[in-house]
Parts: structure tokens; C-alpha cells; sequence
């Protein structure tokens, strides 16, 4: 009963306002608005010279796309997770750790800090990217065959994998010199936009397509609301799991890249520290049933994104970044709440009186 | 005309053991397996009833902040707030106590007060609202680890004295000390806590199993729409949960509290997830309508051997702490989900009988 | 409010998005009465009880019950039980997870302590002397569906209560089960107690009870003397136009020129996982066959067998002549088998995804995962077959548990139907379903099964196999034990068959 | 400042109990340690080590190394290491160790505070504690000696070079280690202090909890809001790394005769490096090779000698920019 908030949807503009989409969009409004008044210079965009002198962009609004996007790119493996197994994995911030352990390894052999590296960044990262989606599996299959609950079961990656990380490197904590390395994570020369930008924007086009052009989606929704009737129409929910489990492996991947490329360096305890929660949430905030089934990716990514443009904003009013996580809750639970099917649906009654009151009092 | 008719099944005798029962045992089973293996393969340390009470000593407020959580996971929900609820209740009492010159008893208060105030604002926006409780809950723990800092944001020891007092007090326990290799002796106790969290989990364990509200809550964490259709008040039944978990928040806060004597920002960090797994072990199901308080209290003492082991176990590498104990998580998940998966089919054959 | 009516609902309305799904609804049900709740298939039966219950919230109208001066509002189904109104939900609401007992007694009687051991023994008492066969200690789940419905029942005729109401309690329960039902609900009839019984049996209706509402469309046709309204009547009532489909449907048994071909499926020494005897099955080309049998009999692992739905334990199978290996349902799709399931709730519907979505599922599997079906091709023949099988749904992207029960059904129907099998197995798919779907859906058998389409089907009712069925497969103890053509098929030889040749039936 | 303080720079002062020491009653059970077991021939001297997490920073994994190094069996030595960044593991750890009748116990506290039963523990059980690398809040009589880094001195080395720096106006972002850890009241105190007497501008003051990535969203915000600043003082190089990959973003010139004067702590190899390029301008050492003193402390204790001092000091210093060498990079940098 709670869990679901499916309704019919109507066709045109209601249609659409009906659709959880709203539910981002209307807070992400909201911090607009919210900005907007309380000091319109923070939409302030600037263009200026970087240390290369190449042109960058600069701003708030560039820093909330910039750092918005690892977690975009795990809301969207995420909510496929979510969708199909009806559970969060949690283990996605050790994943990173890991993740990036092999990317630098693979990168650095076992120098803490070459002079050249030892590898091709692409080699790396596909050998890295392989890591992540084996650990993926590992997940997966303890939830697919298992059947142990996701947040359980990933619990273990979750208490492994740091420890995972810093043995991959035998507790160094390696740098990369390389300067192209730091590419991803921050400007590529010439082209003012961050580059995690637009890494998210491909792994989003990339989703995009593969719910497009492949049956994925209804799968996992299939899968994801009732197993039994799933694999009476030919599909294997475990697989279909399990391969949800994969592609987060690579989303995980690929945010490592990211992170470890901002910084060129790697700490096993901290990277990614917590951003499990703030993938979950962003999946909880695009309006997807944290129970499974049916889901939004544009509303998970948007969600994210939301996540950032809040922590962006707070940082802003010089929250301490240690209280940040207060105010943090206290928006959500704002956007939550309004979000509420229990509260919409009194909202829409209370509309409604007041527009029969209206009529009423225009027909007499 | 329709010729529906049975073959007349016998009685089968009454089956042996509830999912609940069945996967106490196998907690309890296996932590005197371990404890077996650890008194015979490791140091003689394990050997000593203190190592026992040690190991009560530490994780007194970890059993009561998991029986809030079994209760709420029975429930079918989860409320990932306990961690930052501790911490909180340890700032706030440690910062009232210590700067603010407060008593003893406002302090308790004090405690218990947080932790309602948690149960009952995250119970209402869960129950009444139908808001996801993993969110709000998130929410919750996100509000509590902020607010922790706010109130203070350094670790400070706590000097005022009737807490010391109280915080020294030990209860000796008769014949169960030790001399160790320097021919001390060395007394076996346990602190007040341990009582504490005894006496919740008795309460809680009656609760649930012989007070009909406490049959609510498994008849809400089986099938939420039965439960609602067969008279019981769900919204409410789930508010209670969370009401309760949050209160035992309080308690176990400070619980904690009295254990480490500070207050600090990164106080019970993690427990949240130490509560879950150790609800979890206990045989308490994420998915609701499962689970038992004498299985959670012995999950959080498996969790805690397991850790107890693998430090002196002589593994030296830092690594090794965080995969072995993943690692020994993951054999416990995997034969626990055997067990079950066999079960299952036995029961869906009894089904068809 | 009349003296002698315990309850009366009075222009009650409920709408859902997109469904009125009762409007103007008038009920009056007296003292000491039984009342039979009649209409098709989303004629708003059970929303019409889930209001009473508190269940939904009415959009508008009162409800009067007796003892109350005032209309009340039922906000709750504990409310409703602390009225006097005990129900028995028709999809079984019980909790799986606790015992029999506990179920019984759930959110009942006062004081907060359980005493288990007096729970117990009262629950058994209950039970042994409603005849169910289970002990009060044993844990729901290990019940079979009937048990649970029983207990459900137990349950609700326990409470001291002044109204019954009983949903499609009958689906599942065999005849002496039935029976059994019948004799409590006279004797509860005797107290004074008024029982609201819906159910899709017409016999069962002119057996018990004594009036009948009937409603259509969410609209309340009329409320009858069952003296006055004989059944052709309540049917063309339930149905708004008059019937006589009964009868376009041939009475003697249908029969089957066996043609040379080789069969389309032809399966030797299959056995699955869940313990059926190693059993033979074949079937031709536009052939309809069926398994007749107890409940519990093991129609249903034969079938799932067929369709590769259980672990497949040992056997061949030869598609056209052709040996294959089918032991997944993906495999037997691929050859053309489809498999509608007889709990549509469990292995059937997918409910949170629209009707569109439940409806193409089976082809787009079928299809593969790089070739989507177009939103507009999916469109199309959601439509279609809401036309061809008349679905009543708001529209095509509802979810599908919000369509009654009946609908449901026919969703799935139109599913497989969809992928366009050679051979279609329908289990059970007449159960819960309205006497005119009934009708229609052994009329499109019929009509498929001349097109050139083999039928595998099943159903609890002999009429309706020996209306459509041209062979039938006799399963006794999970074993195959006789097949039936030709003259042999009339109900004393398949009664005989299933007895085992002892007339004297089960032992 | 309310608590810490006492503790902090209680080295040779030899006062350091605050006002918490009031559950601790001394019965001198430190000197009557050696007369059993132990110190026997052969047999290896059993220490239990409770540190932080390696991986914490590349300070912590140099300690790590040390101390294994130190105590192996080749030195006489069975040590046993656990770690945790979480106070209250390590706590239930130090118990455990007693528990498996450590001789000795080596603790580097995560917080400063909650330790004083479980070493009054220790001390009734006749386990002699060792502190290194981080001092905790309790009566000095529950340890025998503590080897750490005089944090405040470090910050206050730090703060001076700055103050050397003779800028006309001093607008500093800085960035806070872990709150309460040892390290990050030393090094902030000195800092806040200064600020205060003259007047310089702290823009920003917020805990990266030693985080590069924290630092640099921090950082970055500063950057975004427009604001003025001209110091960087980072309470280790992780955060200065991370303020610095803000800096690089935003085209904000630092080092040497730049825009941002760059600080940072613990002489990591790499760091040093980046002054070595003038692209940092400061970095203060923090050194993480306690365990020759400890051993020799051991020693001293196995023999029945007595220690001179219970606090002993780390040699350390600061390193500039302009003045640094190769050799000191590949001499101090850990
Ligand atoms: N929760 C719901 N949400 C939306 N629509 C609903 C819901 N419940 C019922 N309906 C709609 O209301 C109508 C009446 O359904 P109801 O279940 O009362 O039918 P019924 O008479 O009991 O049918 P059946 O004999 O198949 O059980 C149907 O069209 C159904 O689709
Ligand atoms: N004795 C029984 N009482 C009630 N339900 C039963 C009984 N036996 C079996 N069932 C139910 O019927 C399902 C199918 O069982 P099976 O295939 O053996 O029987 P069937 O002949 O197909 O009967 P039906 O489909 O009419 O239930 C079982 O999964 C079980 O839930
Ligand atoms: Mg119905
Ligand atoms: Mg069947």
C-alpha cells in the first residue's frame, strides 16, 4: 500500500505532472528560487584562464555540475539495482576505493610516485573498470542465488573494501605526475565545461540508449515487481539481477576514475567517503520506490544533481562542513514530505474544496 | 456441477520450528561454534570468563540500539538513525554534564528525551505520512551526525562526578575471576550498562512475543495489507516501532555514554550498520515478519567475536581486519541462506500435501 | 433506517482514478438473512465490501448499521470488526508469517497479554469443529490455499459478529469443504446473523441464499427474492442483455478427427522437481484436451512440467516430431507453448506495470532483448485485445492491480494469445470469473482450437471440460491414471475414473 | 579552547591532568612489572599495538612501517596490531589485549578522550602503556611514557614562518584535521591564536577531517563566492593537495613570490617535492618514527631502569620553500 505511489498516468501535461519527475524538478525549483533570493549572484558564470591558460568556466553553477556528476553516474546504476532487486548496495564507496587502488596500481606498479607511468590510462581503466564489475557480480550473485537482501549482503563489500583497496597496493598511497591524467577529473585543455560533466552526459546517453534500443528496462521492472511471474515468461530474474549488479560495478568504475583523476592520488578510508547514502537518496528523491519495481532514470539523475546543488548551496551560506549533514537532512525531509503521496493527496483535496468554493461563489 | 474434492491429507504433526526460531538457533549455534574454536585455536585469552563480559562490556549499547532495530525491521521498515542518535545523546549529555554543571538524572532524561523525539517525529513522517522509511530514517541519521557537531565538535572527557562514579561502577561477578601471568587477580565484572541492556532486551522479548501489540508487529512485517484487513491499526503499529527504536536509541546512547565516558562527533560511527547485521545474523528479516530479540542479542555478540577473533588471531596487516571480518560475514549470510532456501521448499512441499 | 435491517449503504460512491467504480450503490441487509452479492467481473463487489470495511474511504454516501442512531463512518477495518462486521477478504488476507492461532485471533478480545497456550487450544477446538485439518500452533504458510481460506473463514465466524461478509470464499475450497461452509453459515443464519456472499457459483447461490443485489458497472441493477429471479434471469441481469450464449455452445461433447500429422507436442516419461509420477502426454493439432482430477491432484505440476515452469526432471519431448529440450519457459516459448497460470496474483500479473506493459510482456521476451517493440506497435495491440477480450481497464496504462480479479485474468489471456502459440495451456483460467467471461472464454478455446490452435486446459468445473474438451487426462495421487474420449466423456465415468473405479469415492 | 590544552603541550611541563582525573587513583603499579614472566630469556616480549588506519594518510602508513619494522621477532618481539579510525574499537581492542596478557601495550588514541578506565585497566593487570604519535586526556600516571609529536610546536613553527612572511594583510583559509584529534588542536590553536593578537582575517575556518577531496570542495566554494584570500594553511599536505587542485581549477597562481602562499603538514614525499617547485611554500614536519624510542623505552623497562622523562619530544622543523634541497627531500620526506 505505502510502498506504491504508481498512478495511471494521464496523457499531455497532466500526465507529466503527475510523473515523479516532479518530484526533483520541483525541489531543484526550489533551490533556485531559494538562491535567487537569498543572493542571485551564485547563478554568477565566469570565464576565465586556468593555470595552463586554457578558458575555463567557472562558478557555482559549474561546480554543482562538476561534482554532481560521480554521483549521477552511480544514481544510475543505482537505480537500476534498486529497481530489479528491491534493495540498495552499499558498497559502492568501497567500490570506488577499490577501483581506483587498481587504477593507480595499474598506473604506478608499485612506485608511489613514477615518472612515467607504467601503463596507458586506458588500460588501466578497462582493467579497473573489469575489477569493479567482478565485484559487482560478487554482489550481485550473493543477492541473485543467495537471495540474501541487497544492504546485507553488500554489507560485506561494504566492511571489505577499503581493507580491499589499500592491500591492492600494499598500503601505498601512490601519486600520478602525469599531468593528462588529471584530465578527467578536471578540464580538458581548450574546452572550458568540466570533463565529469561530461562523462556523466555520456554514461547518461549511454543508459538512455540502452533503455531505448534494448528491452532492459521493462526487464528489470518485470523482475523487480513479481520474480515468479518474470520467469514464467521466459525471463532469468537472476541473471537480470546479477547483470544490474555488473552495471553498477562499471558506473562505480567509472566515478572512481573521476575521483582519483581530480586529485591524481587515492586515500583508501576517505575516497568517496559516505556517497552510498547520497546515491540512494538521490534514487529516494527522483521518486523511485526504494522497494523495486518501477523507475525514473532522468528523475535519479536529476536527483542527484539536486543533492549537489544543495550541498553547493549550504556551502555557500558557510555551513560548517561538519554540521553540513543537519541541514542537509532538514531540506530533504522538507522535499520529501511535499513530495508524499499522503500529502499531495491532501493538498489536492484542500485545491479542490477551494475551487468548488470558487465556483460556487461564481455561480450565485 | 463441479467436482472439487481432496484427498484427505492426515494431520501433519505440528511443524518443528517457526522461520523465527529456526534461525535463532542457527545464531546461537554458531556463535558457541566460534566461541569453541576460538577458545581452542587462539590465545588462552578467550579462555577467561572477562573475555566474555568484555566483550558484554563493549557491546551493551550495540544490543539495545539492535533490538530497537529488530523490532522496526519486524516491522518491515529499518531506521538507520541509532548510530547518529548515540552519538548525539553522548554529546549532548556530555556537554550538559560537563560544561553546563547539569545532574545526573536531567542527564538520563535528557537521553531519553532525544531519542523520543527522533522515534516519534521519524514514527510519524514513516507511519502517517508513508514516507519511505530508509529516507526518512537517512534523513534522521544525517540530522543527528550534523547536529552532534553543532552542540560540540571536539571529543572531550567527561569530569563531573557522579558520572564518574556512575561510570566506574562495576559489578563484580563471585567466582569467575582469573589470575593472570603476573599472579594478579583479576576480578570478572560487568558494567551497568550490561543490566541495562538485559533488561530492555527481557522487556522487549516479552513484548513481542507475549503482549499482543507485540504480535502486531509481526502480523505488520508479514503482509502489511492483511495485518490491516484483519483490524490491526498499521500506521500505528509502525509508529510504535519507531517510537520504540528511537527510545532505545536514547537509552543505548547512553548506554554508550557511560561505556566510553566522552562525548565526541565520531561516536557510533557505523553502528547503524552493526545493528542491522547483527539483527540480521540474529535472524531478523530486512523484508519484515521475521525475527527475535534472544537472536539479535546473540548476533551482536557473533558480530562482535568475529571481531574479537580476527584481532587476535595475529594477522598483522591492517588490511586483514576489514576481509576477515567481511569474509566470515559472508560464510554466516551464505549458509544462513541455504538453510532458509532448503526450508522453503520443505514448506512449499508441506503446501501441496 | 428499517426496524429489522442490520445494515443499510445508501447512495454510496467510490471512484478510483480513472474508474467510477460504484455509483448510487443501495445495499439492505436484514436480520438473519444470507444476501448474495451478484455482477461480473469488476462490477464493484469487492469495492463495494472494502468500503463497508473501511478498506476505501467512500466518496460519498451513508452507511447505517444497527444499534447506531447515526450514519457511521468507517474509517478502518478494525472499526468495522468493532461494529460487528466480520469479513473474509477475497484474495486471502491473512499473515503468512504467524501461526494459525495467531491469525485466528489477531486484533481480537481485550487485555494485551497472549496466552498462548489457551489461544491454542481455543484455535484448535475452532477448527476440528469447522472440520479443517491443521493444528492452531502451525504456521500459516505451511498451509495449503484452501486451509488458509478455511481459516480465514474460522476466523470470521468466530467474532461475535452481526454481519458476515464472505468474498469469493468457495474459489478455492473443494465440495465437501463447501459443504461444510454451507451448514455453518445456516446455523449463523439461524442466530440472526446477516451474511453477504459473493461468489461467481450459481448453484451455490440458489443453495444458500435468500435475496440477491445484483450489480453492473459499478450501478446497482436491483436487489431480488431469489424465489422470483431464476437463474437465466439473474444472468441476463448481471450481464444487461439477454442470454442465451449457454446454449451456442454444442452439448454433446465435442469431438476430434484425428488427422496423420505428427502431434505438436508429444512428451514421454516427463517428471519435474515436484514429485509428479513420469507421465505421457500428447496433443495434435486444433485439439483442446484437459486434466481432470482432485484438487491437489496434480493438474497443475503436470502442466508446469509441459511448459518447463518446474525443474524438469527427466523425460523427452518432441515438438512436430522434431526432440527437443524444454526446461525453461523460455524454451517453450520458443517453441510456440504458452502457459497461463492458475494464481494469476502469484505467477501471473506484474502488478505495478500497466496494462500495456503485462500485456506485451510474453511477446517482447519472445522478441528478444535488442528488439523493443515500438510504443506504438505496443499500443496497438494492448488495444486490440482490450477490444477482443473486452477488458474493462481505464485505460491502457493503468497498472494492472487495479483491474478486478476477472480482468486481470483476461490480461493474461491476452498476453499469451499475443505471441500467437501453437499450443496454449490454460490452468484454471475460468476461476473467479464472471458465468459470461466464462462463456467467452470457452467460446474463443473453441474458436482458436478451429483455427488451428492446440488447447491444453483445466478447470475445477467438469461442465465446462466436457463442453470443450475432446480428451481428457484423469490424474489421481499425482499420477496420470486414464484418458477419456469419445462416449466415455460424461461425469459418472470421470467420476468413476477419478475414484479409481471404487464408486464409493475418496476413502 | 576548553579541555585540550593541558594535555597538549603537557611534554616537559609533566602537568597534565586537566580536571578528568578524578576516577584515577594511583597505586603505583608501574614499578612492580618486571618480576614475573616476561622479561625471561628467550621468550619474545608480547606487545599489542593499537594504531590508526594505515591508509589514513601517508604519515600514518610510514608510522605503520616503522613500528613493524621495529617490533619483529628478529628484535625479540611478538607484537600483535590491530587498527581502527573508531575510538570505541579501539578501546574494546586495548581490552582484548589485556585480556591476552600483553606485555606491553603501544596505543596512538584516535580521540583524545574516554581512556581512562580501560588503562586504569591495564594498570591493574600489570600492562605497562606506551602512548606514541597522539597524547590522550588522562592522568599521566596511567602510562608509562609517551613519545608524540609536539603538535602545538609544530603549529606554532608554522605560524611564525608565516608571520615572517611580513604580508600587508593576512587572509587565511584554514583547514581543520579531524576535529579534536591531537594534531589538529595543536596546529589550529597556534593559528587561532596569532590571528587573534594580530589581527589577521580568517576568511574561512572549516575541518576537511584531513579529506583532500573535502578540502577541495571547500576550497572550491570560497573560490565561487568571490572572496579574497591570499594563505592557504592546510593541517596536513592531503588538504593542501586538495585546496591546491582548487586553486589549479580556478587559475589562482600559488608558491613561491605567487598569489596564495600554500602550507601544509607532515613531510610527505610528494609534498616536499612541491616545494622543492615552489608551487607550495611551506611544510611542516611531523615525524611518524617514534618506535626506536619506544623500543628503547622497553628496554629501559625490562632492566628495571628508570625513565628520566615520561614525555619525550620529537625532533622536528619546518621546511620553506625557498631554502629546501633535494636532500632534505629525500631525508625528510616520509
Ligand atoms: N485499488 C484500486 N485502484 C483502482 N481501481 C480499482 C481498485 N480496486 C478496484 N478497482 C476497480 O474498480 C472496479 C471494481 O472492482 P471490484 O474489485 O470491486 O470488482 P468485483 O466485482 O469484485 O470483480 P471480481 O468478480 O472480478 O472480483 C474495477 O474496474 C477495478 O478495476
Ligand atoms: N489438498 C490441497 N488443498 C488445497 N490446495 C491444494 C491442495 N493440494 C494442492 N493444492 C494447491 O494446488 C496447487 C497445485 O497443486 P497440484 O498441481 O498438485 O493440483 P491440481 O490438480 O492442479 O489442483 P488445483 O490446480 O485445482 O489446485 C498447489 O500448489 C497447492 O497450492
Ligand atoms: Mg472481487
Ligand atoms: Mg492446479
Amino acid at each position: 500500500m505505502a510502498k506504491n505511489n504508481a498512478q495511471p498516468q494521464k496523457a499531455g501535461i497532466a500526465g507529466l505532472f503527475r510523473h515523479q519527475i516532479m518530484i526533483p524538478i520541483a525541489a531543484l525549483l526550489l533551490l533556485v528560487l531559494f538562491n535567487l533570493i537569498a543572493d542571485p549572484s551564485f547563478f554568477k558564470i565566469t570565464l576565465g584562464n586556468n593555470s595552463d591558460g586554457n578558458p575555463v568556466l567557472s562558478g557555482y553553477l559549474i561546480t554543482i555540475i562538476d561534482s554532481g556528476s560521480e554521483l549521477a553516474i552511480l544514481a544510475l546504476g543505482m537505480t537500476l539495482v534498486t529497481a530489479a532487486s528491491g534493495g540498495q548496495d552499499i558498497s559502492v564507496g568501497a567500490g570506488i576505493a577499490i577501483a581506483g587502488s587498481v587504477l593507480l596500481r595499474v598506473l604506478c606498479g608499485t612506485e608511489t610516485s613514477p615518472e612515467t607511468l607504467h601503463a596507458p590510462v586506458i588500460v588501466a581503466f578497462l582493467v579497473s573498470c573489469l575489477v569493479a564489475m567482478l565485484f559487482g557480480a560478487f554482489n550481485g550473485s550473493l543477492v541473485a542465488f543467495f537471495k540474501i537482501q541487497p544492504m546485507i549482503a553488500t554489507l560485506i563489500l561494504f566492511t571489505a573494501g577499503r581493507s580491499i583497496a589499500a592491500w591492492i597496493n600494499n598500503n601505498q598511497l601512490p601519486n600520478v605526475n602525469e599531468r593528462s591524467f588529471s584530465y578527467y577529473g578536471t578540464y580538458i585543455p581548450g574546452i572550458p565545461i568540466p570533463t565529469p560533466f561530461f562523462i556523466a552526459l555520456a554514461c547518461f546517453l549511454v543508459t538512455w540508449l540502452l533503455l531505448r534500443f534494448t528491452t532492459l528496462g521493462l526487464y528489470v521492472q518485470s523482475v523487480g515487481i513479481n520474480e515468479k511471474t518474470s520467469r514464467l515468461n521466459g525471463l532469468n530474474p537472476e541473471l537480470i539481477k546479477l547483470l544490474t549488479y555488473i552495471l553498477l560495478g562499471l558506473c562505480v568504475a567509472i566515478a572512481a576514475l573521476i575521483k582519483v583523476s581530480r586529485l591524481s592520488t587515492i586515500n583508501y578510508s576517505v575516497i568517496a567517503k559516505d556517497i552510498e547514502m547520497d546515491a540512494i537518496l538521490a534514487v529516494a528523491l527522483g521518486g523511485n520506490a526504494l522497494g523495486g519495481g518501477k523507475f525514473s532514470m532522468s528523475s535519479s539523475v536529476l536527483g542527484a544533481y539536486v543533492i549537489q546543488f544543495l550541498t553547493t548551496t549550504l556551502y555557500k551560506f558557510q555551513v560548517k562542513a561538519d554540521a553540513l549533514p543537519a541541514y542537509k537532512a532538514v531540506v530533504v525531509i522538507i522535499l520529501v514530505v511535499m513530495s508524499a503521496p499522503a500529502v499531495r493527496e491532501k493538498f489536492s483535496i484542500l485545491i479542490k474544496k477551494l475551487r468548488s468554493d470558487k465556483t460556487a461563489a461564481q455561480n450565485s | 456441477m463441479s467436482i472439487v474434492k481432496r484427498r484427505s491429507g492426515e494431520l501433519r504433526a505440528p511443524t518443528k520450528m517457526t522461520d523465527t526460531n529456526l534461525l535463532t538457533m542457527i545464531t546461537i549455534c554458531v556463535f558457541v561454534a566460534m566461541y569453541i574454536f576460538a577458545v581452542l585455536f587462539l590465545k588462552k585469552g578467550f579462555l577467561k570468563p572477562q573475555t566474555f563480559f568484555n566483550i558484554l562490556n563493549a557491546n551493551a549499547a550495540l544490543i539495545i540500539l539492535a533490538c530497537g532495530m529488530s523490532l522496526v525491521m519486524i516491522t518491515g521498515g529499518i531506521d538507520i538513525s541509532v548510530g547518529g542518535v548515540t552519538a548525539l545523546v553522548s554529546m549532548s549529555c556530555a556537554v550538559y554534564l560537563d560544561h553546563k554543571g547539569g545532574s545526573l538524572p536531567m542527564a538520563v532524561l535528557m537521553a531519553v528525551g532525544i531519542g523520543l523525539a527522533f522515534g516519534l517525529v521519524q514514527g510519524y513522517l514513516v507511519a502517517y505520512l508513508e514516507i519511505q522509511p530508509f529516507i526518512v530514517t537517512l534523513a534522521g541519521m544525517f540530522f543527528a551526525r550534523g547536529a552532534t557537531t553543532i552542540v560540540y565538535n571536539k571529543p572531550f572527557n567527561v569530569a563531573n562526578e557522579d558520572f564518574v562514579k556512575l561510570k566506574a561502577t562495576r559489578i563484580l561477578i563471585p567466582y569467575m575471576g582469573t589470575y593472570n601471568k603476573r599472579g594478579k587477580y583479576i576480578p570478572a565484572y560487568i558494567e551497568i550498562g550490561v543490566i541495562v541492556a538485559i533488561a530492555l532486551a527481557i522487556l522487549l522479548f516479552v513484548l513481542l512475543k507475549w503482549a499482543k501489540p507485540g504480535r502486531n508487529f509481526y502480523a505488520v512485517g508479514g503482509n502489511r495489507q492483511s495485518a490491516l484487513m484483519l483490524g490491526v491499526n498499521v500506521k500505528r503499529t509502525i509508529f510504535f516501532s519507531h517510537l520504540i527504536c528511537g527510545l532505545m536509541a536514547g537509552i543505548g546512547g547512553f548506554v554508550y555514554f557511560m561505556h566510553v565516558g566522552s562525548g565526541s562527533p565520531q561516536h557510533a560511527s557505523g553502528a547503524e550498520m552493526n545493528a542491522i547485521a547483527s539483527s540480521i545474523i540474529g535472524g531478523t528479516m530486512l523484508t519484515g515478519g521475521v525475527g527475535n530479540i534472544i537472536g539479535t542479542v546473540f548476533g551482536v555478540l557473533s558480530l562482535a567475536l568475529i571481531q574479537n577473533i580476527v584481532s587476535s588471531a595475529g594477522l598483522d596487516d591492517a588490511w586483514w581486519t576489514g576481509i576477515t571480518v567481511a569474509g566470515m560475514l559472508c560464510i554466516f549470510l551464505v549458509v544462513q541462506s541455504i538453510i532458509i532456501a532448503r526450508r522453503k521448499k520443505a514448506n512449499a512441499a508441506a503446501a501441496k500435501q | 433506517m428499517q426496524k429489522d435491517s442490520l445494515l443499510e449503504m445508501r447512495g454510496i460512491y467510490k471512484t478510483f482514478p480513472g474508474v467510477k467504480a460504484l455509483q448510487n450503490v443501495d445495499f439492505t441487509l436484514k436480520e438473519g438473512e444470507i444476501h448474495a452479492l451478484m455482477g461480473e467481473n469488476g462490477a464493484g463487489k469487492s469495492t463495494l465490501i472494502k468500503v463497508l470495511t473501511g478498506v476505501h474511504v467512500k466518496d460519498g454516501g451513508e452507511i447505517f448499521v444497527r444499534g447506531r442512531e447515526n450514519a457511521v463512518h468507517i474509517n478502518s477495518p478494525k472499526q468495522a470488526q468493532a461494529l460487528g462486521i466480520s469479513t473474509v477478504y477475497q484474495e486471502i488476507s491473512l499473515c503468512p508469517n504467524l501461526s494459525v492461532a495467531e491469525n485466528i485471533f489477531l486484533a481480537r478480545g481485550k487485555g494485551i497479554g497472549v496466552n498462548w497456550r489457551n489461544m491454542n487450544k481455543r484455535a484448535d477446538e475452532l477448527l476440528k469443529e469447522l472440520g479443517i485439518n491443521v493444528r492452531g500452533s502451525q504456521q500459516l504458510a505451511s498451509c495449503s490455499i484452501a486451509v488458509q481460506q478455511m481459516v480465514a473463514i474460522a476466523r470470521a465466524v468466530d467474532m461475535e459478529c452481526q454481519v458476515l461478509i464472505l468474498d469469493e470464499p468457495t474459489s478455492s475450497l473443494d465440495e465437501s469443504e463447501v459443504a461444510k461452509l454451507f451448514v455453518l453459515m445456516r446455523k449463523l443464519k439461524e442466530r440472526g446473523v446477516g451474511i453477504i456472499f459473493v461468489t461467481h457459483f450459481l448453484d451455490q447461490v440458489y443453495e444458500v441464499c435468500d435475496k440477491i443485489t445484483v450489480l453492473r458497472d459499478g450501478k446497482l441493477v436491483g436487489e431480488y427474492e431469489i424465489e422470483k429471479l431464476p437463474r437465466l434471469q439473474l444472468v441476463s441481469k448481471m450481464l444487461g442483455k439477454e442470454l442465451d450464449d449457454m446454449a451456442d455452445i454444442k452439448n454433446d461433447s465435442p469431438t476430434f478427427k484425428k488427422n496423420d500429422e505428427k502431434p505438436v507436442y508429444e512428451g514421454e516419461g516427463l517428471c519435474s522437481s515436484e514429485g509428479i509420477s513420469p507421465f505421457d502426454f500428447k496433443i495434435h493439432k486444433g485439439e483442446i484436451n484437459g486434466f481432470t482430477g482432485l484438487l491437489g491432484s496434480g493438474r497443475s505440476e503436470c502442466v508446469r512440467t509441459i511448459f518447463g515452469a518446474d525443474k524438469v526432471t527427466g523425460g523427452s519431448v518432441k515438438i512436430d516430431g522434431e526432440p527437443v529440450k524444454i526446461t525453461k519457459p523460455r524454451q517453450a516459448m520458443k517453441y510456440g507453448i504458452a502457459y497461463l497460470p492458475e494464481d494469476r496474483k502469484r505467477d501471473g500479473i506484474v502488478g505495478d506495470l500497466s496494462v500495456k506493459d503485462n500485456i506485451i510482456l510474453a511477446l517482447q521476451i519472445k522478441t528478444g532483448f535488442f528488439r523493443p517493440i515500438s510504443k506504438a506497435k505496443a499500443l496497438e495491440y494492448a488495444n486490440k485485445y482490450i477490444d477482443l477480450l473486452d477488458i474493462k481497464t481505464a485505460s491502457v496504462n493503468t497498472p494492472i492491480k487495479s483491474l478486478s480479479g476477472g480482468n486481470q485474468q483476461k490480461v493474461i489471456l491476452a498476453r499469451w494469445l499475443l505471441t500467437e502459440p501453437k499450443y496454449l495451456i490454460l490452468d484454471e483460467p475460468t476461476r473467479g470469473i464472471d458465468v459470461g467471461t466464462k462463456v467467452d472464454i470457452q467460446k474463443l478455446m473453441l474458436k482458436l482450437a478451429s483455427e488451428g490452435m492446440s488447447v491444453t486446459f483445466i478447470s475445477s468445473e467438469t461442465d465446462e471440460m466436457l463442453r470443450t474438451c475432446s480428451r481428457l487426462l484423469v490424474m489421481r495421487d499425482r499420477k496420470l491414471v486414464g484418458e477419456l474420449t469419445g462416449d466415455q466423456l460424461n461425469q459418472n465415468t470421470i467420476m468413476a475414473t477419478i475414484a479409481g473405479g471404487d464408486t464409493n469415492g475418496e476413502k | 579552547g576548553d579541555t585540550e590544552g593541558g594535555s597538549d603541550n603537557g611534554g616537559k611541563s609533566a602537568k597534565s591532568g586537566t580536571k578528568d582525573n578524578g576516577g584515577a587513583d594511583n597505586d603505583g603499579g608501574e614499578d612492580e612489572g618486571g618480576d614475573t614472566g616476561a622479561a625471561d630469556d628467550g621468550e619474545l616480549i608480547t606487545v599489542g599495538i593499537i594504531n590508526n588506519d594505515p591508509n589514513e594518510s601517508g604519515y600514518r602508513t610510514a608510522n605503520d612501517k616503522d613500528l613493524k619494522a621495529t617490533f619483529c621477532e628478529e628484535n625479540g618481539f611478538k607484537a600483535d596490531f590491530y587498527y581502527s579510525l573508531k575510538n570505541d574499537e579501539q578501546i574494546t581492542a586495548a581490552q582484548k589485549f589485556i585480556q591476552d596478557e600483553v606485555d606491553y601495550l603501544l596505543l596512538s588514541a584516535a580521540d583524545t578522550a574516554g581512556w581512562d578506565t580501560v588503562l586504569q585497566d591495564a594498570q591493574d593487570a600489570g600492562v605497562r602503556v606506551i602512548l606514541f604519535d597522539r597524547t590522550i586526556d588522562a592522568d599521566e600516571s596511567l602510562y608509562e611514557a609517551s613519545i608524540v609529536s609536539d603538535m602545538a610546536k609544530e603549529g606554532q613553527t608554522a605560524v611564525d614562518w608565516l608571520k615572517g612572511q611580513g604580508l600587508s594583510d593576512y587572509k587565511i583559509i584554514h583547514l581543520q584535521g579531524v576535529m579534536g584529534s591531537a594534531a589538529q588542536k595543536g596546529r589550529s590553536q597556534a593559528l587561532t591564536d596569532t590571528a587573534a593578537s594580530d589581527g589577521w582575517e580568517i576568511v574561512e575556518e572549516q575541518t576537511a577531517e584531513w579529506n583532500a577531496e573535502k578540502a577541495q570542495q571547500i576550497v572550491q566554494s570560497v573560490i565561487d563566492s568571490g572572496k579574497d584570500f591570499n594563505v592557504i594553511y592546510a593541517e596536513n599536505d592531503d588538504m593542501a593537495k586538495g585546496a591546491v587542485a582548487a586553486l589549479d581549477k580556478a587559475n589562482i597562481s600559488h608558491g613561491v613570490g605567487k598569489d596564495v602562499i600554500v602550507m601544509g603538514f607532515d613531510c610527505n614525499q610528494w609534498a616536499l617535492k612541491e616545494l622543492l617547485d615552489g608551487n607550495w611554500n611551506y611544510d611542516g614536519q611531523c615525524n611518524p618514527f617514534q618506535s626506536s624510542y619506544i623500543k628503547d623505552i622497553i628496554d629501559k623497562l625490562e632492566n628495571d631502569e628508570t625513565l628520566s622523562e615520561k614525555t619525550i619530544i620529537m625532533d622536528e622543523k619546518g621546511f620553506d620553500a625557498t631554502t629546501i634541497t633535494q636532500e632534505d627531500v629525500d631525508n625528510y620526506g616520509i
